[in-house]
């Protein structure tokens, strides 16, 4: 199968640093790409690149469209969790959910399956209320919303407990299976994935 | 027609980046010195000593050589700070970003001796230091804009996300500012008649008139020099980690 | 010819305002030409002490 | 189903209004504010009649000013936080869209309580009944202007004190300030005062594109 992204050549250089140099990888369906790092090592950076909220990087990132041509836009369905989650304090966890599906119209019986998939129950009340780790758990839950070509996830794996990142994994797993991949960023190596990409410019 | 566009855009750029910029920069620097201040001199002694004497105003209206130029500098050195932004927006281009910077501080002191020379200038003739005219209301907004610009600018430690940062301003600026001007000019007609302008001689002689133009002219130059040497220590400070700073200004080999 | 030199200063009265004008003028322009001198001055001393 | 322009500002709209009144402040202190500083001139200065009336104008214009820029500065700096900005801006969606959705929102929130309390200080300030009629419209246009006006401010000093942003702001407000002031003032002296309500709503048709636009690049200048 082609590749749905690829990126050739992409370095960045921020200030004096160079955060990264010539980074080459494919993005394949149904696999994964884990990004390791320190702080500030550019994680952050390179996943904004792919994305086009910024535009700073040198280099070429092709994308497959549906045609199974690639072209420098992006055509496939991506979904993005930067570091913050994205949650609204003053929205209801059912209402969040609403809010992210709002481009691709999802029915209310999706919404509550996806919240219940990652163990969160009471549907109705507000983000302000709930731990942060409730507040992952909704933010894993809007994975499941649609099926995604791509995520780019900002360090999944930070802050959680061990059962919540067993759920992490299994669900990347069953994502994986249906054709979805993952560019997930951490500071260090996680099981869900070989295919690792080491961002260590020395400062 | 193209190709040309773009070869004179790559020109441009490669003048543009740092090492050669601080190269050729070097080279005129001395020559721009001499020019500028012999101008500037010149002008100002011309205007100050040996233009006729006003018969309204008396000698005090010589300061119109030193206000006069210092306001026009103030203004189109807002212009030019627009376009540099206009040009760091699109082009991406990272010297119209630090022109941008380094001219904001010019432009913010011939805005303030601009309007400090209209106060003084102001006592003599109106009999008080301050007066709500038309003009130096909008030149005093100038200047707050100015400071806005700066104190953006110093605020973010991103330099070169500070420099898109105020280029976005200064375009915002450039629209609002003729806005700024008319809507004063109404004001002033609207609550009192305008009694008070700042040329009292409306038909100035060709001897008044010549040395005012050189003085406008080796204001431009001093600006120019001082935009230059502003620059080069911008460049040098950002890129104080780079070799070839070690090698250009320091003449190190490391 | 020193009372010549002071009529021109003196302006009739008027040069107080003129020659505070261009002191004003003088004065800020010197201190933009001396900050930038000042900055490269320093960056340039800095490397200089770092280089031996 | 595929979304369109009107759904992506509805949605953006019917989101911060929901979450602007489940959280009662954003409206209410706005308001108190600027009904804090209308009633200080009387005490301040005098509360001579004649006086308040040639004042108040330029008091309430002020007051407005100052208002809704104070409330402005949060307009992205919560999305920015939690990340709903990101989302935002990577989708396809057009993003000054979003901005004007927001701005507007902000709007409603704040500068339509103003517009309310403005008729109120009109009673305090003794403004003849005459001159409410162009305050209340040039306090429409002005307020939103200031609004956009403050957008962009905001967007440019994200997760800097506001303070910063009101340097930003303040200089660039003077026309809707004068021309504000001018349309009242000439409406208490029984003159024309469609001419300055008929440039503001051109400054506003202008910057509406012209500063949403901007405000896009200045957000997006905070992820560099």
């Amino acid at each position: 199968m082609l590749p749905k992204l690829k990126v050739s050549n992409l370095s960045c250089r921020r200030a004096d640093n160079q955060l990264f140099d010539d980074l080459n990888f494919e993005v394949h369906p149904g696999q994964n790409i884990e990004i390791i790092g320190s702080n500030g090592s550019g994680k952050t950076t390179l996943l904004r690149i792919l994305l086009g909220l910024i535009d700073i990087g040198n280099g070429e990132m092709e994308w497959l469209d549906n045609e199974n041509n690639y072209n420098n836009f992006r055509s496939i369905d991506c979904f993005y969790q930067g570091h913050s989650l994205g949650i609204k304090n003053l929205l209801s966890a059912q209402e969040n959910l609403r809010l992210s599906s709002y481009s691709f119209g999802v029915s209310e019986e999706k919404i509550l399956s996806s919240l219940n998939r990652v163990g969160i129950n009471n549907h109705s009340s507000f983000a302000s209320e709930m731990s942060v780790g409730q507040k992952k758990r909704i933010s894993i839950a809007r994975w499941l919303l649609k099926d995604f070509g791509i995520y780019f996830i900002d360090e999944p794996f930070s802050a959680l407990d061990d059962q919540a990142s067993s759920l992490i994994v299994e669900i990347i797993e069953e994502l994986n299976a249906k054709g979805a991949s993952f560019v997930i960023t951490g500071h260090r190596p996680s099981e869900i994935t070989s295919n690792q990409i080491t961002l260590d410019h020395e400062v | 027609m193209n190709k040309i566009w773009n070869y004179i855009k790559d020109w441009f750029i490669e003048m543009g980046s740092p090492p050669l910029f601080f190269k050729w920069s070097s080279k005129i620097l001395p020559w721009l010195l001499f020019i500028s201040i012999t101008v500037f001199i010149v002008g100002l002694l011309w205007g100050l000593f040996y233009s006729p004497t006003d018969y309204k105003q008396g000698d005090v209206y010589r300061i119109i050589y030193i206000h006069v130029p210092s306001a026009i500098l103030g203004q189109s050195i807002f212009m030019f700070m627009a376009i540099c932004g206009f040009i760091t927006m699109v082009w991406r281009v990272k010297i119209s970003g630090m022109l941008l910077k380094s001219a904001a501080p010019i432009g913010a002191s011939f805005t303030l001796i601009a309007l400090l020379t209209g106060s003084i200038w102001g006592k003599p003739t109106w009999g008080t230091w301050w007066v709500w005219d038309a003009r130096l209301t909008s030149t005093l907004i100038l200047f707050f804009i100015y400071a806005a610009i700066i104190g953006l600018h110093s605020s973010i430690d991103n330099k070169t996300k500070a420099d898109r940062a105020i280029s976005i301003l200064s375009l915002v600026g450039i629209a609002i500012i003729p806005i700024i001007k008319k809507s004063v000019d109404w004001w002033q007609t609207l609550h009192q008649p305008s009694t008070f302008s700042l040329t009292s001689a409306p038909s100035m002689t060709p001897d008044m008139y010549q040395p005012l133009l050189l003085c406008v002219l080796g204001f431009y130059l001093i600006f120019a020099l001082l935009l230059t040497m502003n620059l080069r220590a911008e460049v040098v400070i950002r890129e104080k980690n780079r070799s070839w700073v070690s090698k250009q200004f320091l003449n190190l080999e490391r | 010819m020193i009372e010549q030199i002071s009529t021109i200063i003196s302006m009739d009265g008027n040069g107080l305002y003129v020659w505070s004008c261009l002191f004003i003028l003088f004065f800020i322009i010197g201190i933009n030409i001396y900050l930038p001198n000042r900055k490269l001055n320093r960056i340039y001393k800095e490397n200089k002490a770092k280089a031996q | 189903m595929k979304s369109n322009i009107y759904n992506w500002f509805f949605l953006i709209l019917r989101r911060d209004l929901l979450m602007a009144f489940r959280r009662s402040s954003t409206y209410i202190t706005p308001l108190i504010f600027f009904l804090i500083v209308i009633s200080f001139f009387p005490i301040a200065l005098s509360p001579d009649q004649d006086f308040l009336r040639s004042l108040a104008p330029g008091v309430i214009w002020i007051a407005a000013l100052l208002s809704s820029l104070l409330a402005i500065e949060t307009i992205f700096s919560e999305d920015f936080r939690d990340g709903t900005l990101d989302e935002f801006f990577i989708s396809n969606d057009p993003s000054f869209v979003l901005v004007f959705a927001k701005v507007l929102c902000h709007w409603l929130v704040t500068g339509f309580p103003i517009l309310l309390a403005s008729l109120i200080s009109s009673l305090i300030l003794y403004l003849p009944v005459s001159s409410l009629l162009p305050m209340i419209c040039s306090l429409i246009l002005g307020t939103f202007f200031m609004s956009l006006l403050g957008a962009i401010g905001a967007a440019l000093s994200l997760g800097k004190s506001a303070i910063l942003s009101a340097i930003i702001v303040l200089p660039f407000s003077i026309p809707t300030l004068l021309m504000g002031t001018a349309a009242v003032s000439s409406a208490i002296d029984y003159q024309d005062y469609s001419g300055f309500l008929l440039i503001m709503g051109a400054m506003l048709a202008i910057g509406v594109p012209g500063l949403c636009l901007l405000t896009v690049e200045a957000i997006l200048l905070n992820y560099e």
